[in-house]
């Protein structure tokens, strides 16, 4: 069995059975916990449209502070926004999610994904500097920042020597792309990209539990 | 004057064959080698003072088509020469002798040039049951191969089947059979696998062993760098519409037509390693992709057992439904029993407050 | 309906690498410049390969448009067709090998006095000689 | 040395910021326990009121650190410390190794290492001298975490291992035996009331066997402030409302919550919620204290157990409501204005639109500083911070940031609707030299309130 071969086979059944259980995991450990029922009286009803609300408008800072952090914010969409791109829209990825769900769809030229994932690769680094430098996020950094920036920026390292052919051999160069891939999932569940899942749970419940009392959203 | 005697030089010019030929030809080989241009005239000067190699082509558990492939291509090319610098000495196919007296000229073969002939072959050798499934002569080629090469300067595998197995060593691999490097441990072997496989790779090898004494520099899997270097797709003429995302989606669609990228009909470009692309076959006329189907990767090890020749590259295997529902239902019960674990604390707080 | 009532059309399409120069060929340029200064200041004699660069019809055609076409031209016939000749700039050959089949097999820039393939080799000299002989005396024999 | 005498300490009633004066030696660890018996306390009470809220929040943050930007402390300070999520680190920490969903991995790993007592007391600082819990650095999380909550809860740990500030702890001691955190016992309570019954002329209704509504105050109105007593009776008066003070219920301030103390706060809050429903009031009116608003709105039935029999409101919505219905009319003020949002109202209490208005009826010209309303900056004294005289610098400093934001209005007139924003203010003024006061939105209305003849 060539690596790829286990890239492809059994490295991905792994990843993915790992992935898939890990978010169970987690996403349940959390909601089974006990939640006591809030018996005040709400100020007005319908909070889960507050929690609906909620998760756009965290989206973009409110505008006292954009000077502040719009610029963190811009390279974070960058960094979302190209993985976006490049994971549905790159030809081979399409095809490879193409496998399970049926059907194709249009995907962008190979120059223009290569593009993306330049910039999104700049900004990753951006994101990095801007960890290692800036005191107050030096301080609240823990491995498991870096380790997810890491297993975030290597498949992108890896797919650009793959399409650009920077690999002493194809084959493991792919094989070891498609591995960068699986441990990023494999780690997934257990650190912070499962913020991926947790934006969406907290930012409905900060939306809907001051949907109730009014305030701020 | 024996024929072995004469250095090629002499033999060919015996038979009206120029030096301008010879150069010609070793511009040719160059060219496909990407041996630096300015060393032909040194290569065509140790190849005219090279003797005549004995050569002995012995077929094992085969189909013949790598022979077939390398004759009929051989005809109006430059490279056809090389046939005028060897002494092919056995070769079931093309030999007239046969029976005993066949055997006989190659063990003749063999006493007369122990230690200095080069062996090709084509096909697998079984191991099963001590390679009863495949035999000639009363000899099973598991003996055979054994025999030959320990009086072979070197080995030269044709074919995908004599390099990693192939056909014959598919699942499920009924004979056990193995390419030749899996039997054959200490001697220097060469694989040239392709199904069938690129006659220029034949004549650069020999020219190679000829001028310069010595196989030429090799891959991981034995494979000659100087075509084996390159992926199908690095070199593929197509490849301009790979990079600008333009797929045919099936065998008759527009973009099939349109001479679109094949990745999508299960091309194994990317991850093959062969000439084809530059070199074409039947004298440079098409090659599979020019033909309009992607790319089988058949001068890689295993390629009969890569899932379809139709999946493309990127399918991965995701495994089975129920394995990934039975994670989802694992990861639910390590959760709850996680959550249950935190409220009973909570609850021993509570009870001993 | 027997099979020849299926249409069957050959459409091989646009071949997509295009006739623009790639820039190779203006590197080749340089190589070229270089390999003739080596060779006017008394250096060996220098080839260039064609056949195993990634050149496009159009990098080709700029190359023939730059170096253009000298004084002379030979064609070989040995083992098929090798034609030759001087471009513009003096001492720089085009030399292209055919096989029998007339495809194209190599292709190379030479810089120096003569091409190699032009040059009668010693060897070929010799037996030459040896067989010209051989056909004088017979002449010679028969005359008498 | 018993915990009393150490943490005793003699209110302060003569500086314009009311607490206890400025300890000569800190005593920042109370009671007497081994350093594993903190630890072990602050962890259970940590983890008791755990629920899938806080979980949520616990496993949110992505170290942005966007929150710092919004935290009043941080833009002081520029310590990154103070940055709102490494607040609660070392609760962070304990509930991924204690609580959370991989706490089993964590453990048996050992990748989260167990907090220890150094940690908390270094931490002391961060959850009580530098937050005031007015939850601004919700707005800008992009996960939208509830910080302020959390610290809320990691105050409860903090309070049980016997780490609180000094002087904070000492008011709640006072709050818990005397009633009041800051000596407005219900002896003075009720001289205060008479006083101002009589200096104010109004009628005054304490201690009635019946009435509608159950006005409470704050420690710091009857002690600093007590004109409010009398404008709030001269409003409802005028309106001809049923009310009553009680004297076994007034005091609305809940320092049970601010320092951490569960029991006590519920203590605090069920002795107004058993005062309303002996008198059968249907609305209980709380005075202009934020966190009094947080405690009995939106925390005193979860308190109680049940929903609450009565309405709350704060007095800025009573007036809004009054408005709107009519009871009362207002004399127009020709002045400009602008409204200092009190946070556990305003963000953090949904009542931010009733003292718009309110001061809309006062016909004033309502000038909003560049980050108002909901995204108010807060005043920094908040969440039992003002007790501390270790936070003063800091408190000042942000309070130069808050003057110069409201400067910057051009506002003639400066209202704010809590006692303990203002008394910060008054503090702060007179330290930087602000020369402006600010003033209470109840006395504003009380002071133009058009008397018709009855």
């Amino acid at each position: 069995m060539t690596l790829l071969d286990f890239a492809r086979g059994p490295a991905m059944q792994i990843a993915i059975i790992i992935f898939v259980l890990g978010i169970f995991w987690r996403l349940v450990g959390v909601w089974a916990l006990r939640q006591k029922k809030d018996l005040s009286e709400p100020r007005q009803k319908g909070a889960w449209i507050g929690g609906i609300k909620g998760l756009f408008v965290h989206a973009w800072p409110y505008k006292p502070f954009v000077p502040k952090v719009g610029t963190q914010y811009i390279v974070g969409y960058i960094i979302h926004l190209g993985l976006f791109i490049v994971l549905i829209f790159g030809t081979p990825h399409m095809l490879f999610f193409a496998d399970i769900v049926g059907f194709t769809w249009w995907t962008l030229p190979g120059g223009v994904i290569t593009a993306v994932s330049v910039i999104t690769l700049v900004a990753l680094f951006v994101a990095l500097a801007k960890r290692l430098v800036n005191p107050v996020q030096r301080l609240i950094s823990n491995f498991d920042d870096y380790a997810a920036w890491f297993l975030t920026t290597a498949p992108f390292v890896t797919g650009l020597m793959t399409k650009m052919n920077l690999w002493p051999h194809y084959e493991t160069g792919l094989a070891i792309h498609i591995l960068s891939v699986w441990l990023l999932l494999i780690y997934f569940p257990f650190g912070k990209l499962m913020h991926s899942f947790w934006f969406v749970v907290s930012r409905y419940t900060t939306g809907s539990r001051f949907a109730r009392r009014g305030g701020m959203s | 004057m024996k024929e072995h005697d004469l250095t090629l030089g002499e033999e060919l010019r015996r038979q009206g064959i120029s030096r301008r030929s010879f150069l010609k030809f070793c511009a040719g080989v160059a060219s496909s080698m990407a041996i630096p241009a300015a060393m032909v005239p040194a290569m065509a000067d140790s190849l005219a003072q090279a003797r005549r190699q004995s050569v002995i082509w012995m077929a094992y558990q085969e189909c013949t088509g790598c022979i077939e492939s390398l004759t009929r291509s051989f005809a109006p090319t430059v490279e056809n020469l090389i046939f005028n610098f060897v002494s092919l000495d056995f070769q079931h196919a093309l030999q007239a002798a046969s029976g005993d007296r066949a055997v006989e000229a190659l063990k003749t073969a063999m006493k007369e040039n122990w230690g200095k002939y080069l062996v090709l072959v084509d096909g697998s050798i079984p191991l099963k049951d001590d390679g009863i499934y495949s035999v000639s002569h009363g000899q099973t080629h598991l003996e055979s191969v054994r025999e030959l090469a320990e009086g072979a300067a070197a080995i030269v595998s044709i074919g995908t089947c004599a390099s990693f197995g192939g056909v014959g060593a598919a699942r499920p691999n009924p004979t056990g059979a193995v390419g030749i490097d899996q039997i054959i441990t200490d001697k220097p072997i060469l694989n040239v696998p392709g199904c069938p496989p690129m006659p220029e790779v034949m004549t650069g090898v020999l020219t190679s062993f000829l001028a310069f004494g010595a196989l030429p520099e090799v891959d991981s899997l034995k494979r000659p760098r100087a075509f084996f270097a390159d992926t199908i797709h690095d070199r593929c003429y197509r490849r301009a519409f790979y990079d600008r995302g333009l797929f045919a989606d099936s065998f008759d669609d527009e973009g099939a037509r349109k001479g679109y990228c094949l990745y999508r009909l299960g091309c194994k470009g990317p991850v093959t390693h062969n000439a084809c692309a530059t070199l074409k076959f039947n004298g440079g006329v098409s090659w599979p992709i020019q033909s309009g189907h992607g790319c089988l990767g058949c001068s890689e090890p295993n390629f009969w057992d890569k899932e379809s020749f139709y999946k493309p590259l990127s399918a991965g295997q995701w495994g089975s439904a129920e394995g990934i529902a039975m994670a989802a239902a694992a990861g639910v019960a390590l959760g709850a029993a996680s959550a249950v674990m935190s409220r009973r604390n909570q609850d021993k707080i509570s009870g001993g407050k | 309906m027997s099979l020849k009532d299926i249409p069957v059309h050959f459409d091989p399409g646009p071949e997509p690498d295009g006739s623009a120069p790639t820039g190779m060929a203006l590197a080749l340029l340089q190589e070229v410049a270089d390999h003739l200064r080596t060779v006017a200041d008394g250096g060996e004699r220098q080839i260039v390969e064609l056949g195993n660069l990634p050149l496009s019809d159009g990098d080709f055609r700029l190359l023939e448009e730059k170096l253009g076409r000298g004084e002379v031209e030979a064609t070989i016939s040995a083992s098929g067709r090798t034609e030759v000749f001087e471009t513009a700039y003096t001492g720089v050959w085009w030399v292209k090998y055919f096989n029998e089949g007339d495809h194209p097999a190599a292709q190379q820039l030479e810089i120096g006095t003569v091409p190699m393939i032009l040059e009668a080799h010693p060897d070929d000299i010799q037996a030459s000689a040896e067989n010209f002989s051989r056909l004088f005396d017979e002449t010679v024999r028969n005359s008498h | 040395m018993s915990n009393k005498t150490v943490t005793e300490i003699e209110l302060d009633l003569e500086s314009k910021r009311l607490s206890v004066r400025k300890p000569e030696e800190r005593f920042d660890v109370q009671g007497e326990m081994s350093d594993d018996e903190r630890i072990e306390k602050a962890m259970l009470n940590f983890a008791k009121d755990f629920g899938r809220v806080s979980a949520t929040y616990m496993e949110s943050c992505i170290h942005c650190g966007a929150c710092a930007h919004a935290c009043p402390f941080y833009e002081a300070s520029g310590d990154p410390r103070h940055t709102p999520i490494w607040k609660i680190e070392p609760f962070k920490q304990a509930y991924k190794r204690e609580a959370g969903p991989l706490a089993f991995v964590y453990k048996t790993l050992n990748l989260k290492p167990k907090v220890t007592v150094d940690e908390l007391k270094n931490w002391q600082e961060l959850l009580y001298d530098t937050c005031t819990m007015c939850g601004r650095c919700t707005l800008i999380c992009p996960m939208s975490i509830d910080i302020a909550t959390l610290v809320g809860m990691a105050r409860h740990a903090m309070f049980h291992a016997g780490l609180v500030p000094h002087e904070l702890y000492t008011v709640t001691e006072k709050a818990f035996k005397e009633g009041s955190p800051l000596g407005a016992t219900p002896q003075v309570f009720e001289d205060r009331i008479e006083w101002m019954g009589d200096e104010h002329e109004v009628e005054m209704h304490v201690d009635e066997d019946q009435a509608d509504v159950l006005v409470l105050m704050s420690s710091i109105e009857i002690q600093k402030y007590p004109e409010s007593m009398a404008a709030t009776a001269k409003i409802l008066n005028h309106m001809g409302k049923s009310w009553t003070f009680r004297t076994d219920g007034y005091e609305a301030t809940n320092f049970g919550m601010l320092s951490g103390n569960t029991a006590w706060q519920k203590d605090m809050s069920m002795k107004i919620i058993n005062a309303a429903e002996k008198i059968g009031a249907k609305l209980v009116i709380l005075p202009e204290c934020g966190h009094a608003y947080q405690a009995l709105r939106w925390q005193g039935a979860n308190m109680y157990g049940k929903p609450l029999p009565f309405q709350v409101q704060h007095i800025s919505e009573f007036l809004a409501d009054a408005i709107d219905a009519g009871a009362i009319k207002l004399k127009t003020l020709n002045k400009s204005v602008a409204f200092h949002d009190p946070c556990q109202v305003s963000r953090r209490g949904g009542a931010t639109p009733a003292p718009r208005k309110v001061l809309e009826a006062l016909g004033v010209e309502q000038r909003e500083t560049e980050s108002g309303g909901n995204m108010n900056l807060c005043c920094g004294g908040g969440g039992g911070v003002i007790t501390i005289h270790r936070a003063d610098t800091l408190r000042y400093k942000i309070m130069g940031n808050k003057f110069r934001q409201l400067d910057a209005t051009g506002a003639e007139m400066m209202v704010t609707s809590c006692s303990n924003c203002r008394q910060n203010f008054d503090d702060s003024g007179e330290k930087l030299n602000w020369g402006k006061e600010m003033n209470s939105l109840l006395e504003l209305v009380a002071d133009n309130l058009v008397e018709e003849a009855k």
